[in-house]
């Protein structure tokens, strides 16, 4: 049975290079949906059965490689695959003006690479042996990386790519060496199972450390995320919604999987994973604010929102280690289902804001404006995504950060005063994320959707075509599902923390929050129903006309002038936050004794503190040294042929003389 | 050859002719050779159509010696052209625009050439109110907020442009013209005096006291008539009470500004009774009607005295203590203090007068440096502030008031000794040919300059008014740049300049 | 449950009376009559409306929205003794943040406008509901973690006075809902309501352009909020032990003492600099750690600090 | 601290003028003029001559329509016998022809039966007011401001001015209307929603006052809407303002 379906889909995929441009997309969508159906059945007998479900498949080199699909593996199973076909469905639309001036083998190439990336995933959720779990998750780094390339025409891109593709591979290089580490010194062959052991017996929190760096990095948690915020805006919509929806997720499902395996000092790991989160969170909402380009945007999002999880996953070991079931379940329950909620809006948010690059070819949101009286259903989706992302009542992100909170609240009262210190750290940081959010979210959407259109940029968008929009009311219709009747998710949260929390049921009996929760959502529904009527009622008795916004009645200019632009929003950020965000002005300003101003101009810059001193100051450092270096490299044989005679030479007299 | 004539304030006209006419090069280094020297400051420069030839007369006021000099210059109907000065003497730049506007001569090289208020008989009518040439910066991330013609309080109409980045301002830009209503080209229907008196009242209710002053001093200098002493220190004590009254009500609105509101209750109750005292002595709340030329209507008799004297006692002190009080309240004094600052060089620069000099150490106070009426025998004390912010401004008004309520007392124990006069307003006077005259009076916002011509029949030819708020909005404008924008209403309000007067 | 309710409701009605009155009384004004505030709110539901060409249907949904987030906050907030509607583990973190998503659509209203003004509104909002949204959190939680129960009710009813420090814990923490009551909505020392300047205003330059039906609700909103709070308020001071007739007596009291004291705050101190708003509502937030660490030492978790 | 604030407090006393609809003013103020005897032909010649704003009408009988009147009492000066000013400031009325003073009229008639229903109906308990400032000499605007402060506080009735015409009820209009603040003041009228009140306070909003034939002014707004209060003087005071409005809402 195995064989078979091994067969259809490697035959499936390399079909694709055969078929004409027209149908080379229908042929991925089959094979998707096959791929998706049987992991479906695998996730549904994984649910309901104790152990995890073991499926042998070959023996490469000595040890038997088998799929161990356990309710985690499950878990990840399903967002995955949501967000896949999603992405899958969105992108037959978005990828529509791009089949005209690309070749027919390079859209084949990538729709093959978007199969690829999904089969890998796939498997790098289910192996648990060393080898094939490090080649399949070198295959996803790889496919993703000619994925984000699509566009290849722009340099940018390119050169996204090729960050993109080093940072995985540093990453990648920090996972084997813990590997090895743990198979020398256990002495079974590499692999997850290696892990038990060997945290049984060492100090676990130096390796943890290392699968961190290396899972952290592919996660973009704060000093690690660099390639993030250029790799997404690079990547063509379809595919950074799915690469921030669920290819940064195998970074958290790499760090969860190691934590089971984890038994020893667990205090200072749930400490570490908690600080290093708030950092990320925090900082990677302050600068998303200072954005000028959505898509930028929406990546350092993803960093805030990864910074979210994080703080539930640290919570979570922090239960474990005083072993208090209550913090960890809800920590865990909150941190996992934040990676499905996240793995939904996020999605939405990059659909929606392909239609907006689709529509106007630009990503600098001060030239645009006025945008939901030409595109009603994309602004509605975006605002649906945007308070969701805040973490907003009727929508599911705030079901999961209301479970983060929950479970910080409980333990407040079991803890002592260290740990009650750092727990109220953790309710002020989300507090503020929250609050940060709602900040930057009311700015991106009333500058792109509400007010006037600010430049010709938007004249002639329209609304996308449905095909577009049809993946994004699904994903939409997921997200009121889950934030008006959270307690359905309550218990297959409960059987995922299961995994690592043997006792979650402090899970079930939040199912009296829940339905408190969903039955005060229904009583605002109920409440917004009434006012409608009454306002529906009073609007045909009434008399009502529409005239221009109140602007102090002048009519000299064009209103468009008047509209706050989004560095004025964010100005208080720019100020109040200067260390944090690191904007730079240009400005040349009026002195006091100019009586009459004379012609100036005015810029800012925002610039990443972290990939500023990280990445591009050493980087560029190494450049110039190396451009010293590069006078020997003269260009004529005659000095190459000096340079090997002179080391000869040199040898000899060394070797004579015995110094060496 | 001589390049000025002198003359004083409030004494008689002087004739057309004497007035020496320069070419516009000699007349530009007569110009230079003064207002390089602090000491003199542009009165008014303006010009008007005198037989084919359009006429340009500036008054330069000396304030060390209380002269004023006369110079003019003549432009043959077919130039069109002049080079503007105002590169040099930022001071002329309002004055060089309004001739611009009116008669369509363009000055060259001058840095902010805009209209001024859209007059009705402006020369160049394709300029209409919603194509003003604002300046602009050039960004997509600047947003500018236009707080257009109808404001959210109780106030007169003129649009303000700022250019922001966030809170900061970068640039304000004022655009006025809402409030024009002629005045000038009213003025000049000589059937009924009477007419002039009330017109000049209207030009800015808030100084009606001090517009008719104005006014009645131009007609009696231009018929040769010398006020007797009682009615010159009735004359004065009006325009001291209705300065109290405007600086209590003027702390009143910078509380409502700051949001103190007992400061600005009691204010509001304190103003309430000094004009109560004018409506007590001439049955309007504002003097209109009070001051008219060649008499009064409304003599000074011992029970308005007695009125004055005991609401000034009783108001007066309890206005000192709540400004006290004002000036000491922490939470107010952290909204006024280093807020819209003016530097004295800026306001040399742009001329600044009466009390927007006064807050920026410059002694521009017309009642001690070119007295007029009863000023002449009895100088009052000039209030001079430094820092030019708003609290100095506020502090000024504080300051002010106690002067006038002990100058009202030492005016009225001189009013009794006087001889009462009690002359009848005589409004069918005759003025003296080709003359010409310059009448300043000190109202409470600084110079207001009335100037007549008259021609060969004694009929006015020619009637020009120069507000204060002429050369001081643009101080306004220099205050705010640089600072937040929610401290904008208090800037405007410490200054209260009046829009009606610079439109006319 | 519903006395709880139809308390809440009536002060919402009231209460910006009494501030006003108050405020005339000590103006030595005659000042409006108390029911001012519900004569303008019928009179607005009467009246037509007008909406700017530049807005879509969002603008006229956001204050039914806002209305019904508040009114559905209302039914979490417990009076004494009478449990609210919803009471359930956690539920003042759901209170909080349906506050916040009511602020959320109200701001995306403002700056559907685009009129820069309210777009400075919409600004100023945003960002002191930041600043001020942690104090609510850490003030809720450190009650939570001395009683050692996690809803409004438990909290409240468990929160016996026990030794001296509670008191100062209980105090603190009334002196900081009250301040955040006034950031909330838009008072002294953030804002002022009645000084009508379009660049200084924070809420009420928002809904410049709202009228008829929708301005009638924010009113009512603005009202309701103030009960919300006021009742908050009423929970912290009174220990519950007695018995009913007690706290349905105490209740309009203590909602007469809370207008007393914003009439008072208004009238003796003028409002802040624009941007000391911000340095100030971060004080707030410092006070409110200062209550979670006396709790710390309440339960003598202290211990050896490091 | 507080100490100082109660002392001034405690100075500052009870102002609200108590009922502001008997309170008296100082009988030298200009209000409601009163014509004993009608003037001979002769006579009203030189008053027309004298009158500043040509006030004085001779259609049937002699008559002061105090809305083209400054009220600069030059005319009663000149003949105290016949004409003289009252301290009456019960000079509203919501009928231009009522404002015409004729001899032997004691006060200026309110007619009730032209005011709208729903005026009544509505404003009874709270109108809220946007004012516009058309070329006035910010005299009637700091008289309409003081309308609302402590003195004559028409708060307590629920009358107020407010910041923008979506929240307003009624525009009061001061000043001539000049050219250019007309088009500024229609769209001012037309953000302003459903049931509204049109009031013009003081000489120069009524008829123009001295500005009448300026090329500067342009009334045309006043002929498409019709006025529901005229509120004359120069400036109109607070007292005549609130009354006219008082009665314009039946109160």
């Amino acid at each position: 049975m195995k064989e078979i379906i091994f067969i259809i889909i490697t035959f499936s995929a390399l079909g694709i290079f055969t078929l004409p441009k027209r149908s080379q997309y229908y042929q991925m969508l089959v094979t998707q949906i096959f791929l998706i159906v049987v992991t479906g059945y695998l996730m549904y007998l994984s649910f309901n059965r104790i152990g995890p479900l073991q499926i042998y498949l070959f023996e490469l080199i000595g040890n038997d490689v088998s799929l161990v699909i356990d309710s985690l593996s499950a878990f990840f199973i399903f967002v995955i695959n949501i967000t896949i076909l999603t992405g899958a469905l969105y992108s037959k639309g978005y990828l529509k003006p791009y089949l005209r001036d690309k070749t027919r083998l390079e859209m084949a190439w990538h729709y093959f690479n978007f199969l690829l990336l999904h089969i890998s995933m796939l498997m790098v959720v289910m192996l648990r042996e060393g080898i094939s779990f490090l080649v399949f998750w070198e295959l996803m780094s790889v496919a993703a990386f000619f994925l984000i390339i699509f566009e290849s025409d722009k340099q940018e891109n390119k050169d996204a790519g090729i960050k993109f593709l080093i940072q995985m591979h540093v990453a990648f290089y920090f996972i084997i060496t813990a590997f090895i580490i743990c198979s020398i010194a256990t002495g079974q062959n590499i692999g997850f199972d290696s892990l038990e052991q060997y945290f049984k017996t060492y100090p676990s929190f130096p390796v943890f450390l290392l699968f961190f760096i290396g899972f952290g990095i592919k996660a973009g948690f704060i000093p690690l995320h660099t390639w993030l915020i250029h790799a997404h805006p690079a990547a063509p919509s379809h595919i950074s919604g799915i690469m921030s929806g669920v290819i940064i997720k195998m970074g958290i499902y790499g760090i969860v999987r190691v934590l089971t395996y984890i038994h020893s000092d667990l205090m200072p790991i749930g400490v570490f994973i908690l600080i290093i989160s708030i950092i990320s969170g925090i900082f990677g909402v302050a600068i998303a604010i200072v954005q000028h380009d959505y898509k930028k945007l929406l990546a350092y999002h993803s960093i805030e929102n990864i910074g979210i999880i994080g703080i539930g996953i640290g919570i979570g070991v922090m239960g474990l280690a005083i072993n208090n079931p209550v913090l960890a379940s809800l920590g865990f329950a909150g941190g996992l289902l934040h990676v499905l909620n996240h793995a939904l809006f996020k999605s939405l948010l990059f659909y929606t804001a392909g239609s907006i690059y689709q529509q106007t070819h630009t990503r600098n949101i001060e030239n645009l404006g006025g945008l939901m009286k030409k595109m009603p259903a994309t602004a509605v989706l975006f605002l649906l995504g945007a308070a969701a992302i805040s973490g907003l009542p009727p929508f599911n992100g705030f079901i999961s950060e209301f479970l983060i909170y929950t479970g910080l609240f409980k333990s407040l009262m079991v803890s002592d005063s260290i740990l009650s210190v750092t727990l109220l750290a953790g309710i002020v940081a989300l507090a503020v994320i929250g609050g940060l959010a709602v900040f930057c979210f009311t700015k991106i959407f009333s500058i792109i959707f509400l007010g006037t259109v600010r430049s010709d940029k938007t004249r002639h968008s329209h609304e996308v075509r449905s095909s577009m929009l049809f993946p994004k009311f699904i994903i939409g219709i997921l997200i009121i599902a889950i934030g008006v009747m959270p307690f359905l998710m309550l218990r297959p949260m409960a059987f995922v923390a299961g995994v690592i929390v043997d006792d979650t049921s402090s899970l079930r009996d939040m199912a009296g929050t829940m339905s408190g929760i969903s039955l005060s959502l229904s009583l605002l529904i109920v409440f917004i129903g009434i006012l409608l009527l009454i306002k529906l009622k009073l609007s045909k008795v009434r008399h009502t006309d529409i005239g221009p916004t109140w602007g102090c009645a002048y009519t000299g200019s064009d209103p468009a002038l008047h509209q706050y632009s989004a560095t004025s929003y964010a100005e208080y950020i720019i100020m109040k936050a200067r260390l944090l965000v690191g904007v730079k002005k240009h400005f040349r300003y009026l002195t006091k004794e100019k009586i009459f101003p004379s012609e100036t101009y005015f810029k800012t810059e925002s610039s990443d503190v972290f990939d500023d001193n990280l990445i591009s100051r050493p980087v560029g450092g190494l450049l110039s040294f190396m451009e010293k270096i590069a006078v020997f490299q003269t260009g004529n044989i005659q000095h190459y042929l000096l340079y090997a005679i002179v080391f000869v030479i040199v040898i000899t007299i060394i070797s004579i003389f015995g110094i060496i | 050859m001589k390049l000025f004539l002198e003359t004083y304030n409030n004494s008689d006209s002087v004739n057309l002719a004497d007035i020496p006419v320069l070419s516009y090069k000699y007349f530009a280094n007569m110009l230079r050779s003064y207002f390089v020297d602090s000491d003199n400051h542009c009165l008014s420069y303006y010009a008007f159509r005198k037989d084919d030839k359009l006429k340009f007369i500036c008054a330069i006021a000396k304030d060390s010696d209380g002269k004023i000099y006369l110079s003019s210059h003549e432009l043959k109907a077919g130039i069109t052209a002049l080079d503007s000065l105002t590169p040099e003497f930022p001071q002329l730049h309002i004055f060089e625009r309004e001739i611009a506007e009116n008669f369509g001569i363009t000055f060259e090289g001058h840095p902010w050439a805009k209209p001024v208020r859209y007059s009705e008989n402006r020369a160049d009518k394709i300029k209409v109110m919603n194509n003003y040439p604002f300046y602009e910066m050039m960004s997509d991330q600047l947003h500018e907020v236009g707080v257009g013609p109808i404001h959210a309080g109780v106030i007169e109409p003129g649009h303000f442009r700022f250019i922001c980045n966030g809170e900061k301002v970068l640039h304000l830009e004022i655009h006025l013209g809402y409030q024009h209503r002629g005045i000038e080209n009213l003025m000049l229907q000589n059937d009924n005096p009477i007419k002039l008196c009330v017109l000049s009242e209207s030009t800015g209710g808030d100084t009606a006291v001090g517009n008719a002053l104005a006014h009645s001093q131009l007609m009696e200098s231009l018929a040769d008539f010398e006020a007797p002493e009682d009615l010159q220190i009735e004359r004065c004590i009006a325009l001291e009470l209705e300065r109290i009254a405007i600086h209590i009500g003027d702390t009143a609105a910078l509380c409502t500004d700051v949001g103190y509101q007992l400061g600005q209750v009691v204010c509001e109750a304190l103003r309430t009774t000094i004009i109560n005292t004018t409506q007590f002595w001439c049955g309007n709340r504002f003097g209109k009607g009070l001051v008219r030329p060649f008499g009064t209507n409304y003599p000074l008799n011992d029970r308005t005295v007695e009125e004055i004297k005991k609401i000034l006692n009783d108001s007066g002190k309890r206005y000192f203590d709540m400004a006290e009080r004002i000036y000491s309240l922490p939470s107010v004094l952290g909204r006024f203090d280093e807020i819209g600052i003016v530097t004295t060089e800026q306001a040399y620069r742009i001329g600044a007068v009466g009390m927007a000099a006064r807050t920026c150490s410059i002694p521009r106070d017309i009642r001690s440096t070119h007295p007029f009426q009863y000023f002449k025998n009895h100088r009052p004390q000039v209030v001079i502030q430094e820092k030019g912010d708003v609290l100095a401004r506020g502090m000024l008004r504080y300051l002010e008031a106690k002067e006038s309520v002990k100058y009202i007392f030492e005016l009225l124990s001189k009013w009794e000794y006087t001889e009462k006069s009690n002359l009848k307003p005589d409004y069918n006077y005759k003025l003296k040919p080709d003359r010409f005259s310059a009448s300043i009076v000190e109202a409470w916002r600084g110079e207001l300059c009335h100037f007549a011509v008259t021609d060969e029949k004694g009929n006015i030819m020619h009637y020009k008014i120069s507000d204060p708020s002429m050369h001081n909005w643009f101080a306004l404008a220099l205050a705010v740049r640089d600072q937040e924008i929610s401290d904008f209403p208090i800037c405007n309000k410490s200054f209260d300049l009046s829009y009606c007067g610079y439109d006319l | 449950m519903g006395v709880g309710l139809v308390l809440i409701l009536i002060t919402s009605l009231i209460f910006p009376g009494i501030v006003s009155v108050v405020k005339a009384k000590v103006a030595a004004r005659k000042g409006p009559r108390v029911m001012q505030h519900f004569y303008d709110i019928i009179k607005l539901m009467k009246k037509g409306n007008v909406y700017s060409r530049t807005t879509g249907f969002l603008f006229q949904l956001a204050p039914i929205i806002y209305f019904s987030t508040l009114l559905t906050a209302v039914f979490f907030i417990p009076v004494g003794n009478y449990k609210a509607l919803f009471s359930f583990e956690g539920d003042f973190v759901m209170f909080a943040y349906l506050m916040a998503s009511g602020r959320f659509i109200m701001i995306i209203a403002a700056m559907d406008t685009g009129s820069g003004f309210e777009g400075m509104g919409a600004n100023r909002e945003a960002f002191y509901s930041l600043l001020a949204e942690p104090v609510f959190f850490i003030i809720m939680g450190s009650i939570a973690l001395h009683t050692g129960h996690n809803s409004f009710y438990d909290i409240f009813s468990s929160l016996y006075v026990e030794s001296a420090l509670t008191y100062f814990v209980s105090a603190l923490s009334i002196y900081l809902i009250f301040w955040l009551s006034m950031i909330e909505n838009s008072r002294l020392p953030v804002d002022d309501p009645n000084t009508h300047l379009e660049l200084t205003m924070v809420h009420e330059v928002m809904v410049l352009d709202h009228s008829g039906f929708e301005l009638g609700l924010i009113q009512l909103a603005g009202g309701l909020k103030f009960a919300i709070f006021g009742s908050l308020i009423f929970n912290l001071v009174l220990p519950i032990q007695n018995n009913y007739f007690v706290q349905l007596a105490f209740f309009p009291i203590v909602q007469i003492i809370y207008a007393v004291l914003v009439a008072f705050v208004e009238s003796f101190r003028a409002r802040n600099k624009m941007m000391r708003n911000a340095q100030w509502i971060i004080t707030l937030s410092a006070l409110s750690i200062v209550v979670f660490l006396t709790i710390l030492i309440i339960h003598e978790k202290v211990g050896m600090l490091p | 601290m507080i100490i100082k604030e109660l002392k001034i407090l405690r100075q500052h006393g009870i102002q609200y003028v108590p009922d502001l609809k008997t309170a008296v003013l100082t009988p030298l103020f200009r209000g409601r003029p009163v014509i004993k005897e009608d003037p001979t032909d002769q006579e009203t010649e030189k008053i027309k001559k004298l009158c500043p704003s040509n006030a004085i009408t001779t259609e049937d009988g002699f008559g002061i329509d105090i809305g083209k009147c400054v009220f600069c009492k030059e005319c009663a000066l000149a003949y105290p016998d016949k004409i003289a000013f009252t301290n009456d400031y019960k000079i509203a009325s919501n009928d231009k022809n009522n404002l015409i003073v004729r001899k032997g009229d004691s006060e200026i008639k309110f007619n009730e039966n032209i005011v709208r229903p729903e005026v009544r109906k509505l404003f009874k308990n709270a109108l809220k007011l946007r004012q516009v400032s058309a070329g006035g000499d910010n005299s009637c605007e700091f008289e309409l401001y003081a309308a609302g402060n402590v003195n004559f506080d028409m708060g307590r009735y629920g009358i107020e001015f407010v910041a923008s015409p979506r929240h307003a009820d009624g525009i009061v209009i001061t000043g001539p209307i000049t050219e250019n603040m007309s088009e500024a003041l229609q769209i001012c009228w037309d953000a302003s929603p459903g049931p509204k009140v049109l009031i013009l306070v003081g000489t120069d909003a009524i008829s123009g006052g001295m500005f009448a034939d300026s090329h500067a002014v342009n009334r045309k707004f006043l002929e498409k809407y019709p006025v529901d209060l005229y509120v004359p003087g120069n400036p109109a005071h607070p007292l005549t303002f609130i009354n006219g409005v008082l009665r314009l809402i039946g109160k």
